[in-house]
């Protein structure tokens, strides 16, 4: 049983986040994830939602509230933007390496300069290496479905990992779309309460949580981490599958692969843009192009055999950034999927880039970087340099 | 019973050596402070001497017998906020106390700890103010006095030690009108013990307490002279020990006729470069503030 | 797929609009997606939302820049925005406007609905309030999206006497046909 | 790399640090002298000062020798004992 609702995606990952009953919630807001605040004070004001609300001062602050109620046992949740996430670096990297499982969505949006509010998830690819599961998502569904199921994955023994789930600024977080919303009965199934048992500050188990610890024994609690994120690979699929035999809806785990039976060229995507490459991929076949593409949707931990096993085999790849690798002069996405496919026969890549600050990513610009990947494809040149996707329909 | 008896009969919840300098007067506010807190508590010690003498523990180890964690230098407050939240929830009254260094409290921990004070966090958030960053060598903090040595703030031919005055943070913790603020001394023991008593007892919002702690290493004097440096502190108004209770002012120790100021700072080594012209602006320094602190007694005791 | 561009002016409800019709969208069975132009809305400037309603999920997440019916809920607007650009051949107009006579419409517009949605307003708010005026004359003219639906998520949203509004724009508007066509039959 | 039996870094069993061999000289309490007064209890950073039967002892484990207490008492009664250098 569920009900259908017209939901912008604030309003989608706070209902998520509601049915998942964090017990300490600490949100600053900030463009443009603010509407995700103003909804959960007005839950709480309103008697529906049953969570500590604190306003903190700002994001680092609202962090590091977290860390203080995970480590005294409560669930909770948190949600930043930019700026926000940029601020709250130094407690976010502790969280991980703490191994407190704290659900936080990032509404993607550009980093400054110049001055920008809009979608782009470079603040949140910039901090892929601080530990913590990121996982991105396309849609509202997605992003209220993955706000609950990252309580699971997070909180799962195995892994006890913190979690991104990432959506971008305005695409998804301003836009209107039916949700279906799960009943809370069945959202308490399918989540148990959190029982801290690795790390808790209570006076009736005393503990030090982080003393002055060695480098020998620091690198041991840094292999246990990797294993732990190697676990959240499994835990990832296995609560994705739970979900869509609970719920109806699956979202393919840590990859979702798209028209990739027999696909010879291939566009791999991040976010909130996929959706206008699976119309450009559409319509690719209809001219009886063999196009698909993959949605990465787990970027830690990164899904290398999986992405492996897609791609291999096939003419040419493309990889559609929404963000650049500085010094790199590609997309951080592309770097990621070129290290999976190293050990693969060389196989034609193109680095785009494109709809940085907030700038359509339109169904013709995803054409256009199709055709580059089939010209690329039959010249069997590798490319290095970024290809830009400008549109030009909005200037 | 007396006071010796009193804080003999209670339990030392810091493990037996920490690493603390000789004569450490922080080292005794932290193990008193403790004391009076009790089991019941659970204690965060950000970066800073504390931090740094193992009393957080080692490796696998801890440094106490309560539940301690390092929080980092600029969130104790807000860390502290998430524990005691959560606690309050689920219908428990524990102690969620603060041991700071003027550090990690004054300068890059003040953002937190104004939040958390301005919230009503009930929070006991004690600042240990040895006036500069010890752990690391003495280098100036905003509550580094006019005129101190420090390593950042070397004495040359054209410096002099710092440049401007201490912040007055037991100030502008009382003016963010939480319940209980007081300022304290190692050196006058039965008022400190009775300041954290007071502490543990308020529920409506967030306590602060200042003790004013000198170093023996960093200000440079002989460790068994360290609660008389810390008492001639007191006596020479540089240190007031007052307390603000719901908006009520009182001072604690009436300095009647206090020491010359000259006596305090030459007795250690961070001043020993002080000029006649600065020592008469420190003295101006303080007897303005003592001035200000006597009218807010009198007009709002 | 059916694109719809609503422009309107900060303050008079066109973002709300938008998501009014992706509701009774997505009520009637079908799916809706909307969203404003990402800019900083001022009380009183020019802003536009972008919709689209289609038989199938709508997985483009841009902006509308090829609509089927362009919205314009304030017809002061056409002296400073293009409100016509990318128009798709054969879409539809609906405008608050008393006549329709002194406006340029360029060709690819086939169909305009119209309505002068301020006197109504005035009539039945006594102020200034046009936005369910012409949204009820834009579920008249299209039938994208059905009238009771929209009626339930506009009572809910904006109270009972914009059902009046609403209800006086979808029976008074003016349909007519212009440049020879049938607004939106092609697409 | 050190195994524990933890995930994160925690501890749980006390660390215990011999600050007692930092001292060079021991203090000693003369009983004779002591007034009882507490004023070398309350000031000890160690903690070292103990009552046992109504009488003040300075327990050596930990104590450091900074001397505070020697400083401090009222009735000079404790001293470095500087033949018991340890």
């Amino acid at each position: 049983m569920s009900n259908i609702r017209v939901l912008d995606g604030n309003h989608a990952a706070a209902i998520g986040a509601i049915l998942a009953k964090p017990e300490i919630v600490a949100a600053y807001p900030i463009t443009p994830q603010t509407p995700l605040v103003q909804h959960f004070s007005q839950y709480v004001a309103d008697g529906v939602m049953d969570s500590t609300i604190i306003e903190p001062e700002s994001e680092h602050s609202a962090m590091s509230v977290l860390t203080g109620a995970s480590l005294a046992g409560a669930r909770t949740f948190t949600a930043t933007s930019s700026q926000g996430l940029a601020l709250m670096y130094e407690p976010y990297f502790r969280v991980s390496t703490m191994r407190l499982p704290i659900v936080m969505n990032i509404v993607n949006r550009e980093m400054i300069s110049p001055q920008s509010v809009w979608g782009g998830p470079q603040d949140s690819l910039t901090i892929r290496d601080a530990g913590w599961i990121q996982i991105y998502v396309e849609d509202n569904q997605e992003i209220l479905d993955m706000t609950i199921q990252a309580f699971k994955i997070a909180e799962n023994k195995d892994v006890l990992l913190p979690i991104n789930i990432c959506y971008d600024g305005f695409y998804l977080s301003h836009m209107t779309e039916g949700v279906e919303v799960p009943m809370q009965e069945e959202v308490n199934s399918f989540l148990p309460k959190y029982i801290p048992t690795h790390v808790k500050l209570d006076p009736l188990t005393p503990m030090a949580v982080d003393p002055l610890t060695p480098g020998n024994y620091l690198q041991y609690y840094r292999e246990l981490h990797m294993q732990a994120m190697d676990n959240a690979k499994r835990v990832i699929k296995e609560v994705n599958d739970e979900f869509a035999e609970k719920f109806g809806r699956n979202h393919f785990g840590l990859v979702e692969p798209y028209r990739m039976d027999d696909a010879e060229y291939v566009l791999v995507t991040l976010g909130s843009l996929t959706g206008s490459a699976r119309v450009a991929v559409d319509l690719a076949r209809e001219k009886g192009i063999k196009a698909g593409l993959i949605k990465i949707r787990a970027l830690r931990p990164f899904p290398k055999d999986e992405v492996i096993e897609l791609l291999k085999g096939r003419k040419a790849i493309g990889v559609i950034d929404r963000n650049i690798s500085f010094g790199w002069h590609t997309g951080i996405v592309y770097q990621e999927i070129k290290s999976a496919i190293s050990s693969l026969e060389a196989v034609p890549t193109v680095p785009f880039i494109g709809g940085l600050g907030g700038e359509d990513l339109t169904t013709e610009l995803m054409v256009e970087a199709l055709d580059k990947v089939m010209a690329v494809g039959e010249s069997n040149q590798i490319e290095n340099a970024a290809h830009w996707l400008i549109n030009q329909k909005g200037r | 019973m007396t006071i010796a008896e009193k804080m003999f009969s209670l339990e030392d919840m810091v493990g037996p050596g920490i690493t603390a300098c000789l004569g450490c007067n922080v080292e005794l506010s932290m193990r008193t402070a403790l004391q009076v807190m009790g089991p019941n508590t659970i204690l965060a010690i950000p970066p800073g001497c504390m931090g740094g003498v193992q009393s957080v523990g080692w490796a696998d180890k801890t440094g106490m017998k309560i539940p301690v964690f390092f929080p980092l230098l600029d969130n104790t407050a807000s860390m502290l906020t998430g524990i005691k939240k959560y606690y309050e929830r689920i219908g428990r009254d524990v102690n969620v106390v603060a041991f700071a260094g003027d550090g990690a409290s004054m300068d890059a921990g003040f953002q937190a700890l104004s939040g958390a004070a301005e919230r009503g966090d009930n929070i006991i958030y004690i600042c240990y103010d040895n006036e500069g960053y010890m752990n690391t060598g003495f280098q100036r903090s905003s509550s580094t006095s006019l005129g101190s040595w420090t390593t950042t703030t070397p004495v040359g031919t054209e410096g002099k030690g710092k440049k401007s005055n201490k912040k007055d943070m037991p100030m502008i913790m009382a003016m963010h009108d939480i319940p209980y603020m007081a300022t304290a001394s190692p050196a006058y023991m039965p008022d400190l013990i009775r300041k954290l008593e007071k502490a543990k007892t308020i529920k409506s919002g967030l306590v602060y307490i200042h003790i004013y702690n000198s170093c023996a290493t960093g200000w440079g004097y002989e460790s068994d002279r360290s609660i008389e440096i810390a008492r001639k502190g007191v006596q020479s108004r540089f240190m007031p020990i007052y307390e603000v209770e719901n908006g009520k002012f009182k001072l604690n120790v009436d300095v009647k006729n206090p020491i010359p100021l000259k006596d305090y700072l030459s007795s250690m080594k961070k001043y020993k470069h002080v000029s006649e012209e600065q020592i008469s602006e420190i003295q101006e320094y303080v007897d303005k503030k003592w001035e200000n602190l006597k009218i807010m007694c009198n007009s709002m005791g | 797929m059916k694109e719809i561009r609503i422009h309107g002016r900060g303050g008079q409800g066109a973002v709300t609009t938008s998501e009014i019709i992706v509701y009774a969208a997505v009520m009637d069975g079908k799916f809706g997606a909307c969203f404003p132009y990402f800019g900083f809305e001022k009380k009183g400037g020019p802003v536009s939302a972008f919709v689209r309603i289609d038989e199938r999920k709508i997985r483009e997440k841009n902006q509308v820049y090829n609509p089927n019916c362009i919205m314009v809920i304030d017809p002061t607007l056409l002296g400073s925005v293009d409100v016509f650009v990318g128009a798709k051949e054969d879409s539809i107009l609906v405008i608050n406007a008393k006549s329709i006579d002194d406006i340029k419409i360029p060709p690819n517009i086939t169909k305009v609905a119209y309505i002068d949605a301020n006197k109504a307003s005035m009539e039945i708010f006594g102020k200034l309030l046009p936005n369910t005026i012409v949204l009820g004359a834009f579920v008249k003219a299209t039938d994208w999206v059905s009238f009771d639906k929209v009626s339930e998520k506009t009572r809910e949203v904006w109270g009972p006497k914009n059902i009046a509004a609403l209800e006086f724009g979808y029976n008074n508007v003016t349909i007519v046909e212009i440049n020879g066509g049938k607004g939106d039959d092609k697409n | 790399m050190t195994k524990t039996e933890f995930i994160c870094a925690i501890g749980k069993e006390l660390n215990i640090i011999n600050t007692g061999d930092w001292k060079v000289y021991p203090p000693v309490i003369q009983q004779d002298k002591c007034k009882k007064c507490g004023i070398c209890l309350m000031y000890c950073p160690t903690k070292s000062v103990k009552i046992i039967d109504g009488k003040f002892f300075i327990k050596l484990d930990y104590c450091k020798g900074c001397g505070v207490c020697v400083h401090e008492c009222p009735a000079k009664a404790i001293e470095f004992v500087k033949g018991e250098q340890l």
